[in-house]
């Protein structure tokens, strides 16, 4: 501080630096919120306060669409907000037990699915099993006998069953991002299920399925993939290319498949899947 | 010098010149996974954990350890006493190594691929987090050392200038202690309470405002070594004298003022700040222009003296005449032609909506390395073989090799980035683990990318000449040295402003531009409802948690 | 490669390291080192004086053609690049 | 000249060999001539900018992510390109985790386009290449630039901020067509670039 003090003629840079420093800021500051902030693409000339307030941030031209609104379509019900965290956290594994009882006429013993066009259920993240079910529920996605169980079953008994079937072993492995680095994983690969998988194909917007559904990847509200049912996976590729199953949100999926073709859709499931009746070693059908 | 005062600053340098090499192989390995040419383990997840580790290693290790080193060496031979606090100074080279460690560990596994500019909502393994505070916050008790060496010498002398190069390595200190505390912030904050699971939502624009803080500060934390060297080392060097102190102070200290105020520049894409503070901070940075400017000029004028003097005729005859065969002389002319070439990918990135045109793409990664890749490292380099002599007591094992592997680094930094200045104006993003080069977009983009490819194998050679050298040195025999030597004035000045001689003035006026330039950005976050859920890159969320 | 070691450092014509030669400037010192051992001063300042007889001519030249080219540069990227590419905001 | 001239800011500095005078006239002389440099440099920026709207895109505005596809601007029967009443056209899109939505879209040459944007999830970058639109998209916030296509044809959109393990997989299009086709187009053919 003694360097402030000191405004004797041997030191005149105490007052040079706050001088410059003011007249660059009023400079910079009448520039840039007085005069700058007042022209705007494609709108009228602002007047001097509406520009101050335009340089903060705080901007006046907020509002939805001039032209007619289209009719609101929704995907689904759910949101992941905090409280459907909560629901589905909620979920109590012992009375979803009771609750699967029903489902595994077609899923299979502890939710392990043996027929081609009806998924794995075990180890499926509960997030993705409350919401389809809540998307059966509310007629978001519908498919046959379903539409009618999810009506059946309160947001409770979904959060449950979602539970139970989250802590069965044998049937989709948990992703929990680690993997080991490993050759071939790129848009050089050859293969085309493996360049899906890993790389995508990004000129028809089509990202890498592993970076959601693994290995390696996960996202909210997307299921792993590996053990699912081969016809099951390549069954909803084509459901969302076409339009029939609309559930997802944002249209993730829809965009996706669309971008695939009939083939690429039958290699990444067969990559993912495991084909119908083929016992399970170990619990993980990890390549 | 002080026995343990050499272990201190050999330890600083050695353990950023480790972690230097194979932050470089992972950058070549990077520049052939993006390629169109075939690459060993090529693995796009593994490409973004690379990256993390390149940038965590290069922009927080080699040059924290680096400038921390530099810092004690220079405290002992500029104030001519050992270091006081070296207690102090080890325990900080354990805490940052630990941090390091600890950074290096969790990106490897897998667990923090989210780069070394964090990008919330984007959420690590905590001990990522833990690691980087560490090791940023660990530096703080060099910065509160270096602080302290310069008081307690003025103390002791009083009305004497602070000699120049203690004066500049102090003004980096604290240059660097504003420049972290974005940062540190960030992490306490914002990251570490939501990766550990006390907070539940994060705001990605605090966030990032925050991490701005730091962002262009920080660059000019990694630049301020190779302007000590500019001011201090090469006229010397050059067999001639500084041209003047004033200069050489006045530089940095408009490091420190303008350097600070100017970070939202990194983010004139983002939609969290106001166009208003984007312009005031693009007026901000053309001054920390100025510094650059003034230097590129003195230190042209102290090389003349020194050419002149060695028999240099003519207006520019001095050139030829400068003795080229010494590495810092070599040095500092290919690091201010990299600083000219990144000097100009800054001015137009600085320039307020010029800078949509290059914003993220591959420009800005060419930028970047020619600056501190370039005209920066290119001097910590000359910097090492100056220094090596003086703290192992073993003479450089070759000048000839140290040539060359200068050389090398300049034509690899050039081959690697001018073909990213084409890429970047052709609109190829960065941080992108693969392209498509079959897209008729992207296919004109490939030749350009195959050319850096080689840059980057031939700074992968430079680098490991560079560790040779330095390793061959080191195992030589034991020679007496001569003691290093700082740059005379050809006007040494006696009494110095005192303005001019310490930082609290200047401290007082980057306090007053921090307020004006980052109150508004960082207080609206109080009242903008913006906070967004964290997306955790390592595991599940919640739903599973209790599997 | 022996001959090529750093040191000695062959010291310029005209001078030597610091103290090698009688300088009335060496006195301050301070301003590099406090230490006078540590203190480059290979030309005495009479010497540097000479050199810079005419001033720094060369530097200015040299630094304006760099810095003038960065101008230019600037100028051909701003106009002839950025603005044809359309307008933003 | 160089004995009479006496900058009054370095008075008293210490007086050498080479007259310090002479040295600090040099110095204030490169420093002035950087200075106008600079300042030109300014002035043109100002200027150009006042004169066309030039921005970095600064819409300060928030928003819910995580319910975006509830209702609202962002709900996906209101993606796409619309066309206002004034003749200028808004294009609303969604960047997630690792797709634009709608992953292609249509606007006309010549008319003034303004894209909104939001993030479902993380942070996204939105570049249009050979052209100035360029902007971040951050969750929380609704991102707003705006431009007028002076050329038509298809531009790439690649995602240009890390986005996590799908970045590279994330690109869309922008697809400019004549001023006359555009009307023709029904809502969904503005939002697919796929061959009626």
């Amino acid at each position: 501080m003694r360097q402030l003090g000191s405004l004797r003629s041997d030191n005149p840079w105490p007052i040079i630096a706050w001088g410059a420093a003011a007249a660059v800021i009023v400079v910079a500051g009448a520039l840039g919120f007085g005069f700058l902030d007042r022209f705007q693409q494609g709108g009228p000339t602002l007047s001097v306060w509406n520009a101050i307030c335009r340089g903060l941030g705080i901007t006046a031209d907020i509002g939805p669409a001039s032209e007619p609104q289209p009719p609101l379509r929704t995907p689904t019900r759910i949101a992941w907000t905090g409280a459907t965290h909560d629901r589905i956290a909620a979920g109590n594994p012992k009375r979803g037990e009771l609750v699967a009882a029903n489902c595994t006429a077609c899923h299979g013993n502890q939710g392990i699915s043996q027929a081609g066009i009806y998924p794995t259920l075990a180890g499926m993240d509960a997030a993705v099993i409350y919401k389809q079910l809540d998307d059966f529920r509310s007629g978001h996605r519908s498919w046959g006998a379903m539409s009618a169980i999810g009506q059946a079953l309160s947001l409770e008994d979904s959060a449950d069953v979602a539970a139970y079937f989250a802590r069965q072993s044998g049937g989709l492995p948990a992703t929990t991002g680690d993997r080991m680095p490993a050759s071939g994983r790129s848009l050089r690969e050859a293969d085309p299920a493996q360049r899906l998988v890993f790389a995508g194909d990004p000129r028809h917007s089509v990202p890498p399925c592993s970076a959601c559904h693994g290995p390696g990847g996960y996202k909210l509200g997307t299921p792993a993939l590996q053990g699912q049912q081969v016809n099951y996976i390549e069954e909803q590729l084509v459901a969302f290319a076409q339009g029939l199953r609309q559930n997802d949100i944002s249209e993730q999926m829809r965009i996706i498949a669309r971008g695939l073709t009939p083939d690429d859709m039958h290699a990444v499931a067969v990559f993912y899947g495991v084909p119908t009746g083929v016992p399970r070693a170990g619990g993980l059908a990890l390549r | 010098m002080k026995n343990s005062d050499r272990l201190l600053a050999l330890y600083h340098f050695w353990v950023a010149f480790a972690v230097f090499l194979p932050a470089v192989v992972l950058g070549a390995w990077q520049m052939l996974m993006r390629s169109p040419l075939p690459a060993p383990l090529d693995d796009t997840n593994a490409y973004y954990a690379s990256v993390t580790l390149h940038g965590t290693a290069m922009a927080y290790v080699v040059t924290t350890f680096f400038a921390m080193g530099l810092g004690y060496a220079v405290i002992e031979t500029s104030l001519g006493r050992p270091v006081r606090g070296g207690v102090a100074a080890w325990i900080g080279f354990v805490v940052c190594l630990v941090g390091t460690v600890m950074a290096v560990v969790t990106v490897l596994s897998g667990r923090a691929s989210v780069l070394y500019t964090f990008y919330p909502p984007l959420l690590a393994s905590p001990w990522y987090y833990f690691g980087a505070f560490l090791l940023i916050g660990g530096s703080m008790i060099w910065v509160v050392l270096m602080i302290y060496n310069m008081s307690a010498w003025k103390r002791d002398n009083p009305g004497q200038p602070v000699p120049l190069v203690m004066f500049a390595i102090t003004a980096t200190a604290i240059l660097w202690a504003w420049a972290a505390s974005g940062v540190l912030i960030e992490l306490l904050f914002v990251l570490i309470p939501q990766a550990l699971g006390i907070t539940t939502e994060i705001d990605a624009g605090l966030g990032r405002t925050l991490f701005t803080v730091t962002l262009h500060a920080i660059v000019y934390f990694w630049l301020m070594p190779a302007y000590i060297a500019f001011y201090t080392l090469v006229p010397q060097a050059a067999g001639g004298r500084l041209y003047s102190d004033t200069f050489g102070r006045l530089t940095f200290i408009s490091f420190i003022v303008f350097s600070l105020p100017v970070g939202l520049h990194h983010i004139f894409g983002d939609p969290e700040i106001g166009a208003g503070f984007k312009f005031l901070q693009s007026f901000l940075t053309f001054f920390v222009v100025l510094p650059t400017l003034l230097t590129v000029f003195s230190l042209c004028a102290s090389l003349e003296i020194a050419g002149r003097v060695r028999g240099g005729r003519g207006l520019l005859g001095w050139i030829w005449a400068l003795p080229w065969q010494e590495p810092m002389v070599l040095a500092v002319a290919l690091s201010l032609v990299m600083l000219g070439l990144g000097g100009f990918g800054g001015l137009i990135n600085m320039s307020y909506a010029m800078n949509n045109m290059i914003h993220n793409t591959s420009w800005v990664t060419a930028h970047f390395h020619l600056i501190w890749g370039g005209a920066v490292l290119i001097m910590y380099f000359a910097i090492a073989y100056e220094m090596w002599p003086r703290i192992t007591n073993k003479p450089l094992r070759s000048k000839a090799l140290a040539r060359w592997q200068l050389w090398l680094w300049f034509v690899g930094m050039l081959v690697v980035t001018i073909p990213w200045h084409v890429t970047g104006l052709m609109g190829m993003p960065r941080r992108v683990a693969a392209f498509d080069y079959s897209d008729p977009f992207v296919a004109p983009m490939g030749p350009w990318v195959i050319i850096s490819v080689i840059g980057g194998f031939i700074l992968l050679v430079s680098a490991i000449l560079l560790i040779t050298i330095l390793v061959s040195s080191q195992l030589g025999e034991r020679k007496l040295s001569e003691p290093l030597r700082y740059a005379l004035a050809v006007n040494p000045p006696r009494t110095v402003p005192a303005s001019l001689n310490g930082f609290a003035l200047w401290n007082c006026i980057v306090l007053v531009l921090m307020v004006l330039a980052y109150g508004y950005p960082l207080g609206q976050f109080l009242f903008l409802k913006s906070s967004v859920p964290a997306y955790d890159v390592t595991r599940q969320a919640v739903s599973t948690e209790g599997k | 490669m022996s001959s090529d070691m750093l040191e000695p450092r062959v010291p310029p014509p005209g001078g030597t390291s610091a103290g090698a030669f009688a300088d009335s400037t060496l006195q301050y010192h301070v301003s590099a080192s406090a230490k006078i051992e540590h203190v480059a001063a290979p030309i005495d300042a009479q010497t540097a004086a000479e050199a810079l007889k005419h001033g720094p001519r060369g530097a200015l030249v040299l630094a304006s053609i760099s810095v003038g080219l960065l101008f230019v540069g600037w100028l051909l990227f701003y106009f002839v690049l950025f603005l044809p590419r359309g307008p933003v905001g | 000249m160089a004995d009479t001239y006496t900058n009054p800011l370095r008075r008293r500095l210490p007086d050498g060999l080479i007259p310090e005078n002479e040295v600090a006239r040099t110095e204030d002389r490169w420093f002035a001539i950087m200075l106008s440099m600079l300042g030109v440099m300014m002035v043109i920026i100002v200027a150009t900018s006042a004169l066309g709207a030039l921005h970095p895109p600064s819409n300060v505005e928030t928003i819910d992510p995580t319910t975006l596809h509830l209702g609202g601007e962002f709900a996906e029967s209101n993606l796409g390109t619309a066309a206002e009443p004034d003749g200028s056209v808004t294009v609303r899109m969604i960047a997630e985790q690792y797709s634009f939505v709608p992953a292609c879209v249509r606007v006309p040459v010549d008319t003034p386009v303004k894209f909104r944007i939001t993030s479902a999830d993380v942070i996204h970058g939105f570049l249009l290449p050979a052209t100035n639109v360029n902007t971040m998209i951050v969750p929380g916030y609704v991102a707003e630039v705006g431009t007028t296509f002076s050329r038509t044809g298809m531009y790439e959109m690649p995602c240009d901020e890390f986005c996590s393990y799908g970045h590279h997989g994330m690109w869309g299009r922008v697809e400019v067509l004549p001023r006359d086709q555009f009307p023709d187009l029904n809502p969904v053919e503005r939002t697919s670039c796929e061959k009626q």
